[in-house]
């Protein structure tokens, strides 16, 4: 029998997920479109504590900046830009009862499954016991034996960008294509070009000076979970996401054309660039090296294996670096960073600017 | 067999499959678009906690995370934080999931606004009304 | 356990008894309190009393705590670094919240005593 | 375990301050008494986090507790920049 105290991270799991559902009902059948994104934004820091008492923090470095700030930030600015207030007219009376329905059956479903996998396998559901893989994962992060390890103690960086860095690659690549479709919408829409006036534009004086001495701790708070990616929970994506919240609050508490200072849009795309042909290339840095002294090389190499000597160093000057894990984590905070400040600067054009344009396209 | 923790861990598991349940409601009945983007990215946050559920592991006291705190580890050390740690590899699937999700939802509010200015109303019955 | 350590552990606890006072209070205060002005009050305690005073308590106790080794510096740096954000943020964010609220008349102002800030804007010293 | 001991007299208190500041964001009549209260509710969040990194002995994961005060804080910047009637980019 366990002790009562010990029960206390799991009764805080099963009060924020039953919480997190009152808020996913509220949200889901709200008129007012501003009430469900905050419910929504409810729902999402429930998931955060639940993510966190589920041990990865990786996951909740990158969660909350998503899904509590960028993704209602967005959405707020797209309902300012259109109408707040859903038409739901066709919808009939009884849409609450259908939902509660739904939920009492395929929750009966879910139960059924659940007792269903505990006969079929004999065993409870939260396993004490770890799938092979993951033992291999763990076991070889960072070992004696550099042919089977990342050298690296953080288990998820090593995964991300060593044991299996092309996934990675190729999902970079689909976010770089999501925000080359956003570019491509708004191709020919230019920001105004107008003088920053610290008296006419942007919030009052005390949100100014607060944003001002707090935007250089964020960056260094971002850059920090960057750099330090493989020995602490975070990297590149994680850091990433934080430091765009610095072009947000730049844009929200200034204006556009103070942020503009800053990040024009095609400085953006280029340091973006830059990103992205630096994850190639560390992609391939073993390679070249090792083809430039005729020896034989992986892509994605890092440290090295049985038929190809070549591999970067772990460490330097007794600290360690985890060879080119490091230098994914860079780039790819600079991608992330870029893209998002990209689209922050598009949805910040003013709309009588694009509509205007558009007016000319059909023309 | 079943004690509190996997009892608490079952309310957890059928909570957020409700949570699914909901969402899937609100993206094919609502007629907003941006209230189908609202549902979709809280249906992308349930799969992925699941994603997340199928890694962890009921050890006593409590699991740890899956990142040493030694720099230069021992055996023991090692075997320790095998026996202990949670499965590294959901996370490391999720994490990007999370990312590419916000960047798609990112393209469709920019289509989403496109089809505002276009045809001046979000609701997806009077848009397919007006095809042609 | 040395006597450093044993003043340390009792002002951890001190200190995460009174937060844990403080947000009982507060919310409370937020369910009673009749207007959005009114909450205003509430939401401070919530923010310094309730969650600035407790980080603070929990980087003393995990300084204490011996057991984790070297690493408990990391704990209670990172406990700091965010109580020193919560306490320049909080106080911001609640100020923009509550101008943006009063000029754009998106909450009501009922029950009220009296409102220097509308004379204030109609005689012109005050302008937004 | 003494630490986990004397830590869950207080965990509770934090859980009913959270749940209340649940209700008032559900019920709120107006937007910016829904805003306030999960500022509360961050805030209130950010604590546990902090408490729980104490209580399960996993210093590296205090970091979460730092970005969620940061990230509360954007989001009444961005529902105040929508309560006003300028423009978004002014």
């Amino acid at each position: 029998m366990n002790e009562l105290y010990e029960l206390t991270p799991y009764l805080v799991l099963a009060i924020s997920a039953l919480a997190s559902t009152v808020a996913v009902y509220l949200a889901i059948i709200e008129k007012d479109l501003i009430k469900a994104v905050l419910y929504s934004a409810i729902q999402s820091t429930f998931y955060a504590l639940i993510f966190y008492l589920l041990m990865v923090p990786d996951i909740v470095l990158v969660y909350i900046p998503v899904s509590v700030g960028l993704l209602p930030a967005i959405i707020i600015v797209a309902i300012k830009k259109t109408e707040r207030y859903e038409d739901v007219a066709g919808i009939p009376k009884s849409s609450s009862i259908t939902i509660l329905s739904l939920v009492v059956a395929f929750t009966f479903i879910a139960g059924y499954l659940l007792v269903l996998s505990h006969a079929i396998t004999l065993d409870v559901f939260p396993s004490a016991d770890a799938r092979v893989l993951a033992k291999w994962f763990l076991n070889t992060t960072l070992w004696w034996n550099k042919m089977f390890s990342a050298m690296s103690p953080e288990a998820v960086t090593a995964i991300v960008w060593d044991y299996r860095g092309l996934d990675t690659y190729f999902e970079t690549s689909v976010m770089y294509l999501a925000i080359i479709g956003a570019l491509a919408l708004a191709r020919y829409f230019e920001i105004p070009k107008k003088e920053y006036r610290e008296e006419v534009m942007g919030m009052s004086i005390i949100g100014k000076t607060a944003t001002r001495i707090v935007v250089p701790m964020i960056l260094v708070v971002a850059i920090s979970i960057a750099l330090h990616g493989h020995l602490t929970p975070g990297g590149g994506f994680q850091g990433g996401v934080t430091a765009a919240v610095t072009v947000s609050l730049l844009i929200f508490i200034f204006s556009t054309y103070f942020a503009i200072r800053f990040f024009k849009i095609n400085t953006a795309i280029l340091l973006r660039i830059a990103g992205l042909i630096g994850i190639a290339l560390s992609a391939v840095i073993t390679a070249i090296i090792a083809f430039s002294t005729g020896q034989q090389a992986y892509i994605f190499q890092n440290q090295p294996k049985v038929i190809a000597q070549i591999g970067l160093p772990y460490e330097v000057g007794g600290n360690l670096i985890s060879g080119t894990l490091f230098l994914f984590n860079v780039f790819e905070f600079l991608a992330v960073f870029m893209g998002f400040a990209i689209l922050f600067l598009l949805l910040s054009i003013p709309e009588e600017v694009i509509r205007e344009v558009i007016r000319g396209e059909m023309e | 067999m079943i004690d509190a923790k996997t009892y608490l861990f079952m309310v957890t598991y059928i909570a957020i499959f409700a949570n699914i349940v909901i969402s899937l409601y609100g993206i094919f009945v609502r007629p907003n678009i941006i209230k189908k983007i609202i549902a979709l990215s809280i249906f992308g946050d349930c799969t992925l906690i699941y994603a997340i559920l199928i890694g962890f592991r009921k050890i006593e006291p409590y699991p740890t995370i899956p990142i040493m705190t030694a720099q230069q580890p021992s055996q023991e050390y090692i075997k320790e934080f095998v026996s202990t740690a949670v499965d590294p590899l959901p996370p490391a699937l999720v994490l990007t999931g999370v990312v590419i999700g916000l960047a798609v939802m990112l393209f469709l509010v920019f289509l989403a606004l496109q089809v505002y200015r276009v045809f001046g109303t979000l609701d997806i019955r009077k848009i397919v009304r007006m095809r042609g | 356990m040395g006597l450093i350590n044993f003043a340390l552990t009792i002002m951890g606890y001190t200190l995460i008894g009174i937060g844990a006072f403080c947000q009982v209070v507060a919310g409370i205060g937020m369910n009673r309190f009749p207007n959005f002005f009114v909450r205003l009050h509430a939401a401070t305690i919530a923010a310094i009393g309730g969650s600035f005073t407790p980080i603070i308590g929990c980087s003393l106790l995990a300084l204490s705590f011996e057991e984790l080794g070297a690493i408990r510096f990391f704990l209670a740096g990172g406990g700091f670094v965010a109580a020193v954000f919560l306490l320049v943020l909080a106080a911001v964010g609640s100020h923009l919240l509550a101008k943006a609220a009063y000029f754009s008349k998106a909450t009501v102002l009922q029950p009220k005593a009296v409102d220097v800030l509308e004379e204030d804007v109609r005689i012109g010293e005050v302008h937004e | 375990m003494t630490v986990e001991y004397y830590l869950t007299f207080f965990i509770p208190f934090y859980l009913i301050s959270i749940i209340m500041y649940v209700i008032r964001a559900l019920k709120g009549p107006t937007i910016p008494d829904t805003v306030l209260s999960i500022d509360c509710l961050g805030y209130a969040l950010a604590t546990l986090l902090v408490i729980f990194s104490v209580y399960l002995r996993s210093p590296l994961i205090i970091a979460c507790a730092i970005v969620l005060t940061l990230w509360i804080y954007a989001l009444d910047v961005y529902m105040s920049k929508y309560l006003e009637k300028r423009e978004l980019g002014e």
